[in-house]
């Protein structure tokens, strides 16, 4: 492990990419400064760090997406200067971008042909070759779907088949496994092995320790946009990898980042549930049921966990419980408040705070501030004479960052600006502060986070729950493990039904253990005893 | 009304609604490539201009129809470059170049015809396809048309067939919906989307010339009217599909001849009423009947990594 | 002595083929006819809303101000009052406010539409007419009920078939108007239009039909056009300018049409008989007598 | 005032506006190469251009007339435009705004009214009949998804027809037929409906609708840059889905811009109409609401642009009136002269963009 910025050790043969003081600055922002990185032909090379760190911005480089300020690409010992994704595409470099890279509204054959085809498309040779490389590869895909209607799961598999397609010799991964399910990145890291045992350099960006655990050959840490470690066997060196990120220890060691349990504060008087759900259904615009018959009480100060594969109706209850789209039948309440056909202001006004699945479309404006954002919908407490006041404006702001943690060279920069995590906290402080907040909605509030904030996002949500507020909270989230250290209650969606829920043990690994078992065969659609409690 | 009448109603309807198809449909693949060109006005008017001026100079309305396509590609080769490579608001770009061609060519037109207002400028002539040509009424009425009648069909299909199947058309698409997407595959998104405009440069140019040298066989001072414009709406109306905006352009097309068909048949309505029926129509259209239109995710907005 | 400053506003183009050329072609010929006794100022191409301020520029610096055409009136005497020493003539204008300074010379379009409608009906061969005008103004409205009447008068059975496009310069629509005419049965086409008129043209070169022009007398120069009517838009221009020259300029309503002689109305059709001109002549001289009344405007 | 100055300062120091200059100044130079081409002395034809715009104390009143008229459409445009809406009825909407103002000038029983209401009232009854056909396009996007673009362009062709057939029917607005040869236009509005003259001189026809405008001005800047409403504008324009999603009435708020784009376009009509027409005819809104699009488009958002823009294009084409009268210089070449302006301006919007943020 070297934590020096000076050249990488020299390898046997010439590295298939090598990068020398790699350097990109964003306006006032040095994004990048001085990086370098070799990576070898059949390497898995993890890239690592804190949320803001850099790493998009250096994948992006690498893909020609962006061009440096500084520094030297070299690819196969030959200088590598690409000037956009087309060239970078054309000299063997494939990238699945943090981002979503797709045609929305074509179908994945369409997609994957984007760029590839010439003349007169081929589409049933096409469908074919997809055929081939998922059953090469694992990777189970229907070639006439359109890209809207899949998973994001499905989605991640499309980018990465679309990959493969072109026979990269480098392929870079920018966070492929923050939307998948367990079993899926299981199935995606198989992938990066068997595509690396061919011959290609695969550079992996993640921030699951696990991930680095069971694929990474080299690792490379950046922190505030520079060099912070290196490491040649990082399975082994994962604490100070971690602590290279954070520059500061961890609660808790290697692994997933476990949230402490508390035990739940014993509720002396039964009070009536913040939300009660009955029946709730929804169909879509073609009547097929995508959310049957969902009943749900949840109890001030109670977190309740949805899990589920995505795409089993979760996005249709969040959008629902969050007025974004009327239920087809069956009714919810906000204490005695019928609440079913209310908009998205009547409940925000009722103290439900939201933190939606698509943060890009829902959540945010990115051209405006980041104070804006956090304050879109109080602005009018800011009035002053009847104008805004945008000085206090933005002190409310800065607090409010300070104490979710959100880097951003100050409160008036645009929204979009920030990097993919902050985005994502940011949109947590604003829900978690609503004045009067009495239930939280969250879906995926930690997806693209890094292993110190999803604990201190956990933390704030533990906060609103058992603290004085008893915040009742819905959370919704395909990472089981984070779910059952955090939540009280877990039920299972499984096309649009609700498969089982159990209350989730406190200080009892066995029982724990067996829970995740149940929990993983609901997730399936296989039913056991006990559903339905 | 008479068979003759209807006959006459359609022939006038297909000949009203010629330029509105032609331009519209050079429109639909600029927008698809995500580029919304307010220009079509002034392209149709530079052709319409540059192609009676060259039938006039040279005495052959096909070289006449060559020159309108080839003048008007330096304009839309300039609209590309200020909403693309520039990235200017494309609203104000296509409406300071139609404002820009139209003092362009009411100047042009006076210094070259000014002192001869009569002179003769020789037009395309009619054609009818073999077969259709002996139907009875119909053959003369309605399929006896400028022969670029024709070949704008010819185009509009290829057009059409190329959108769906061919890998050009796969990319403007993309470019239009998800030029973020179009780019990280490695296609150029810009120059895609230069060619789009190229493209409907050349298909206003022909809607141009069709008004100028193919049906009237004369150019006046701002002779497109705001046909152009209603190009645009005929692309809203028709929801960025081919087939839809033709459906539409003949709307405008039957919506206009009925202004000339109910006089003629002693119906006495207020002209006023006749005259805004195309507009009252599409309003109507736009507003219910063709459903909630779905633009091209990133129709005028420049791309920029 | 100093020329006589003479200031013209053609509201529409002065190249439109139609009122405002035959308007700018009278300018031209009062030019020549005068010499250095005028110096012009000349203006076109204005709406509405621009139309006073370009009278009062061309007030403050003229002797003479010529509006080519009804849509110049009311800005002219609004204008007129502000500039009391300055002459105004409005072609076409109408009976109105009367100001002393104001002439309004009335062009009696409709009443020979009402000859034009007559040789329309003795040139038909399948009894049937047409009239298209631009917009629905009382000159242009009253004309192309005069021609209809005309055409009766002739032929009472006649078919007769009107169309207003709402714009004198719209070709393309006054091509399908006639083109709908056409297939009524019309083979004579008369009409009120400017640029619009090219329309006509190629319909009916299309359908092999007839137009009877306006305006000016050119029979001989196109087949398609079997007769003329002549309406002296120019010749008021003229006039406006002569008088003035002269001195004898005069305020006031006038009316110009048949009364004035051919130069400032009349009706040639091409090739006619000897019938014919008799029988155009007999209707003349009926307007003028006032047997046969017809609109104004 | 020190604020003043201040926004002043700011201003002067941004190169955006020295960038404007150097479009409108190229672009005129280009028209006097025309000019020169043409074989009229450029000497000539800038003195009779001067001559035109603000040349006399009628010259300037007509040109800030003008400006006037672009300016209440230009800000309606950049109303809309805060929640990215492109309003581009500026047209209809100063039809349906004329007509309504004559419809109760002539028929409300207003003449006699005290303290301004006989032309207070027409000047409403025109910002609502502007808010109500504006609100239409608005009603259609919240409600139906209809594009705004071509909502406001067809209810502009639909509303100039209007005044065409409104003036045709004595039912309507028509004025009593005299005779066969009366003109198809309404009767000349009342004195006391017509807003006063400033002056009171009709040697300088300014009128009391350039106060209101620059009233409107300072509103609607203040509105959009400083208050609550115009961030949730901003962010409903920007992001419906999120606006909508923290709870702002999105829809209120674009049918509201688009009615308050709409209001400022009747207004326009009503100067038309109630300050220099003064009798409603088919065509009297004269393309101004296209030429007060461009002022918008070209304003970039800012209050200040349409202050610039309508005053440019206000005196543009009131020296390019003169410019032919005296220098026989067609006024399409003022069009041309327009058209290389709007097309520098825009071309050039992203430099300025650039450096504004560079700053
Ligand atoms: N286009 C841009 N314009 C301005 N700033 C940018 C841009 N892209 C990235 N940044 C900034 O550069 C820094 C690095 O961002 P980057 O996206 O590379 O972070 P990251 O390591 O990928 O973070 P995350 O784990 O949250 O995705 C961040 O502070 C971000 O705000
Ligand atoms: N896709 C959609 N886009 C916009 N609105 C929608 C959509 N789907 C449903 N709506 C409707 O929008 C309405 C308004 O929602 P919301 O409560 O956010 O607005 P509001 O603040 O009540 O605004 P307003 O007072 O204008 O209705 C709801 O009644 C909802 O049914
Ligand atoms: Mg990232
Ligand atoms: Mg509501």
């Amino acid at each position: 492990m070297s934590a020096s910025s000076a050249a990488a050790p020299p390898l046997a043969h010439p590295p298939l990419l090598s990068l020398q003081g790699m350097g990109k600055r964003f306006g006032a922002l040095q994004a990048l400064d001085d990086v370098s990185l070799t990576l070898a032909a059949g390497e898995i090379h993890c890239l690592l760090g804190e949320n803001g760190a850099g790493k998009s911005t250096l994948c992006n480089l690498i893909f020609g997406v962006y061009r440096p300020d500084q520094g030297d690409m070299a690819l196969d010992g030959q200088p590598y200067r690409p000037q956009g994704p087309a060239q970078a595409l054309a000299l063997g470099v494939a990238m699945v971008h943090q981002h979503f890279s797709l045609v929305p509204d074509l179908s994945v054959v369409d997609n994957l042909l984007l760029g590839q085809a010439r003349g007169i498309l081929d589409r049933q040779g096409c469908a074919q070759r997809i055929s081939e490389l998922s059953a090469r590869y694992g990777l189970a895909l229907d070639p006439w779907a359109r890209i809207e209607d899949l998973s994001v799961g499905e989605r991640q598999r499309v980018e990465i088949v679309k990959c493969l397609m072109r026979e990269p010799r480098l392929l870079v991964l920018d966070e492929p496994t923050a939307v998948l399910l367990p079993a899926e990145i299981a199935s995606l890291l198989d992938v990066c092995e068997r595509v690396a045992a061919a011959g290609c350099g695969v550079l992996l960006v993640t921030h699951k320790l696990a991930e680095i655990q069971r694929v990474a050959q080299r690792a490379t840490v950046l922190r505030g946009g520079r060099l912070a470690a290196r490491s040649e066997q990082p399975a082994a060196e994962l604490d100070q990898l971690v602590r290279a990120m954070i520059a500061r220890d961890l609660d808790s060691a290697a692994g997933p980042a476990q949230p402490e349990r508390q035990p739940r504060v014993a509720v002396a008087t039964r009070r009536p549930p913040v939300l009660t759900v009955d029946g709730l259904g929804v169909k879509d615009a073609e009547g097929v049921v995508r959310l049957d018959n969902f009943t749900l009480l949840v109890e001030p100060g109670e977190i309740v966990a949805v899990a589920g594969v995505e795409g089993n109706g979760q996005s249709e209850l969040a959008a629902v419980l969050s007025g974004m789209r009327p239920a087809t039948s069956g009714r919810f309440f906000l204490a005695d408040q019928e609440m079913t056909h209310a908009g998205p202001r009547a409940l925000t006004g009722a103290g439900v705070g939201v933190v939606p699945e698509d943060r890009h479309a829902e959540a945010c404006v990115p051209a405006l501030s980041v104070a804006e954002n956090l304050f879109i919908d109080r602005l009018p407490e800011f009035r002053r004479f009847g104008l805004l006041d945008r000085r206090a404006l933005a002190r409310a702001a800065e607090l409010l960052m300070q104490r979710f943690d959100v880097r951003a060279a100050g409160a008036q920069v645009a929204f979009g600006g920030l990097s993919g995590g902050n985005q994502q906290k940011a949109v947590m402080a604003r829900e978690m502060t609503r004045p009067g907040l009495r239930f939280l909605l969250a879906a995926n509030p930690t997806r693209g986070l890094d292993v110190g904030a999803v604990q201190a996002v956990y933390g704030h949500i533990r906060a609103a729950a058992h603290g004085p507020q008893r915040v009742g909270v819905l959370l919704i989230s395909s990472e089981l493990d984070e779910l059952l250290a955090v939540a009280d209650r877990v039920l299972v969606l499984y096309r649009g039904r609700v498969m089982g829920t159990a209350r989730i043990p406190v200080a009892d690994e066995e029982g724990l253990a067996a829970l995740r078992q149940r929990v993983g065969q609901w997730m399936a659609g296989r039913i056991t005893e006990g559903a339905h409690a | 009304m008479t068979e003759e009448m209807v006959a006459v109603f359609a022939g006038s309807s297909i000949r009203l609604a010629a330029p509105l198809l032609l331009a519209a449909s050079g429109e639909l693949v600029s927008e698809r490539a995500g580029v919304l060109n307010m220009s079509v006005e002034g392209m149709m008017l530079l052709g319409a201009f540059a192609g009676a001026a060259g039938a006039w100079a040279t005495g052959s309305p096909l070289l006449g129809l060559a020159i309108g396509v080839l003048a008007v590609l330096p304009l839309a080769a300039l609209q590309a470059y200020l909403s693309i490579t520039l990235r200017a608001n494309q609203i104000v770009t296509g409406i300071g170049l139609n404002i820009l061609v139209l003092g362009a060519t009411t100047l042009a037109y006076r210094l070259l015809f000014g002192g001869r207002s009569r002179v003769e400028i020789p037009g395309l002539g009619p054609w009818a396809p073999p077969g259709l040509a002996q139907l009875p009424l119909l053959g003369e009425q309605v399929f006896r048309q400028t022969w670029l009648l024709y070949l704008g069909l010819v185009l509009v299909g290829l057009i059409a067939w190329a959108l769906r199947h061919t890998a050009w058309g796969l990319a403007l698409h993309a470019a239009g919906t998800a030029p973020r997407a179009a780019d990280q595959s490695g296609l150029p998104v810009r120059r895609l989307r230069y060619g789009a405009v190229m493209v409907t440069g050349v298909m206003s140019a022909l809607a141009g010339c069709f008004l100028s040298i193919g049906d009237i066989h004369t150019f006046t001072e701002g002779m497109t009217k705001g046909v152009g414009y209603l190009a645009i709406a005929a692309v809203i109306f028709g929801n960025w599909k081919l087939g839809r905006t033709l459906a539409a352009c003949l709307l405008f097309g039957a919506a206009t001849a009925l202004q000339f068909q109910l006089p003629a048949l002693g119906v006495d309505v207020p002209s006023a009423l006749l005259i805004m029926l195309p507009y009252l129509l599409a309003m109507l259209a736009v507003a219910g009947l063709a459903g909630r239109q779905r633009a091209p995710a990133a129709l005028s907005v420049p791309y920029h990594r | 002595a100093d020329p006589l400053r003479v200031g013209i506003l053609i509201p529409g183009s002065k190249s439109d083929k139609g009122w405002m050329e035959s308007g700018y072609d009278g300018l031209v010929a009062a030019q020549k006819a005068q010499g250095d006794k005028v110096k012009v100022q000349m203006i076109e191409n204005i709406n509405y809303a621009d139309m006073e301020q370009a009278l009062t520029n061309l007030a403050s610096k003229n002797q003479l101000v010529i509006g080519v055409g009804g849509q110049t009136q009311a800005a002219v005497l609004k204008i007129a009052k502000r500039f009391p020493k300055t002459r105004f003539s409005i072609v076409g204008g109408n009976k109105g406010e009367d100001l002393p300074n104001v002439a309004g010379y009335d062009v009696k379009q409709a009443e020979i539409a009402f000859v034009a409608g007559a040789a329309a009906a003795m040139l038909s061969k399948n009894g049937a007419v047409s009239y298209v005008g631009g917009m629905e103004i009382p000159s242009i409205v009253n004309a192309g009920k005069e021609f209809g009447k005309g055409a009766a008068y002739i032929n009472p059975k006649i078919k007769y078939f009107e169309n207003y496009t709402g714009d004198f310069d719209d070709v393309a629509k006054a091509k399908e108007a006639t083109l709908a005419a056409i297939a009524q049965g019309a083979d004579v086409h008369y009409h009120i239009l400017n640029l619009g008129l090219r329309g006509m043209e190629q319909a009916a070169k299309e359908k092999g039909t007839h137009i009877i022009g306006s305006y000016t007398d050119r029979c001989g120069t196109d087949p398609l056009y079997i007769a003329y009517s002549i309406t002296g838009v120019g010749y008021q221009v003229e006039y406006a300018i002569g008088e003035a020259v002269k001195g004898s300029w005069k305020p006031g309503y006038k009316a110009f049409g048949l009364a004035m002689g051919p130069k400032a109305s009349d009706m040639t059709i091409c090739g006619a008989t000897p019938a014919m001109k008799t029988r155009i002549e007999q209707i003349k001289k009926d307007i003028q007598s006032g047997k046969i009344q017809v609109l104004e405007g | 005032m020190r604020h003043a100055l201040n926004i002043w300062r700011a201003g002067m120091r941004r190169p955006a506006i020295w960038i404007s200059l150097a479009a409108v100044l190229g672009a005129g130079a280009v028209g006097l190469v025309l000019v020169a081409a043409m074989g009229v002395p450029v000497s000539d034809a800038l003195a009779a251009f001067a001559d035109g715009a603000w040349g006399s104390p009628y010259a300037v009143a007509s040109s800030l007339n003008r400006s006037l008229v672009l300016a209440l459409v230009g800000l309606g445009f950049i109303t809309a435009q805060r929640a990215q809406l492109t309003n581009v009825g500026g047209e209809g909407q100063i039809a349906v705004g004329g007509m309504a103002a004559t419809a109760v000038a002539l028929y409300g029983h207003v003449a006699t009214l005290p303290w301004g209401l006989s032309f207070g009232l027409p000047l409403l009854a025109a910002a609502l009949a502007g808010a109500l056909w504006g609100g239409l396009a608005g009603y259609l996007k919240a409600w139906r998804g209809t594009n705004e673009v071509i909502a406001t362009l067809l209810l502009s062709f639909i509303a100039t027809w209007m005044v065409y057939g409104a003036v045709q029917s004595e039912a309507l607005l028509r004025q009593p037929m005299t005779s066969a040869a009366t003109l198809p236009e309404s009767l000349p509005i009342p004195e006391s409906t017509q807003i006063p003259l400033l002056t009171g001189d009709y040697g300088m026809p300014l009128h009391a609708g350039l106060l209101l405008g620059l009233l409107l001005m300072a509103v609607v800047g203040v509105v959009l840059r400083h208050t609550v409403l115009g961030v949730q504008l901003h962010a409903v324009g920007l992001n419906p889905r999120a606006a909508r999603r923290a709870g702002l009435p999105v829809r209120r708020l674009v049918v509201g811009a688009l009615v308050a784009a709409g209001a400022l376009g009747g207004l326009a009509g009503a100067c038309m109409l109630q300050g220099e027409q003064y009798s409603l005819k088919a065509g009297f809104s004269s393309g101004y609401g296209f030429d007060g699009l461009v002022v918008g488009l070209l304003a970039r958002n800012s209050v200040w642009g349409v202050l610039f823009g309508a005053l440019l294009f206000g005196f543009l084409r009131s020296g390019g009136i003169n410019l032919e009268m005296v220098a026989s210089v067609p006024t399409a070449l003022v069009v041309v002269i327009q058209g290389l302006i709007i097309i520098t301006l825009a071309g050039a919007a992203q430099a300025m963009d650039r450096q504004e943020v560079a700053r």
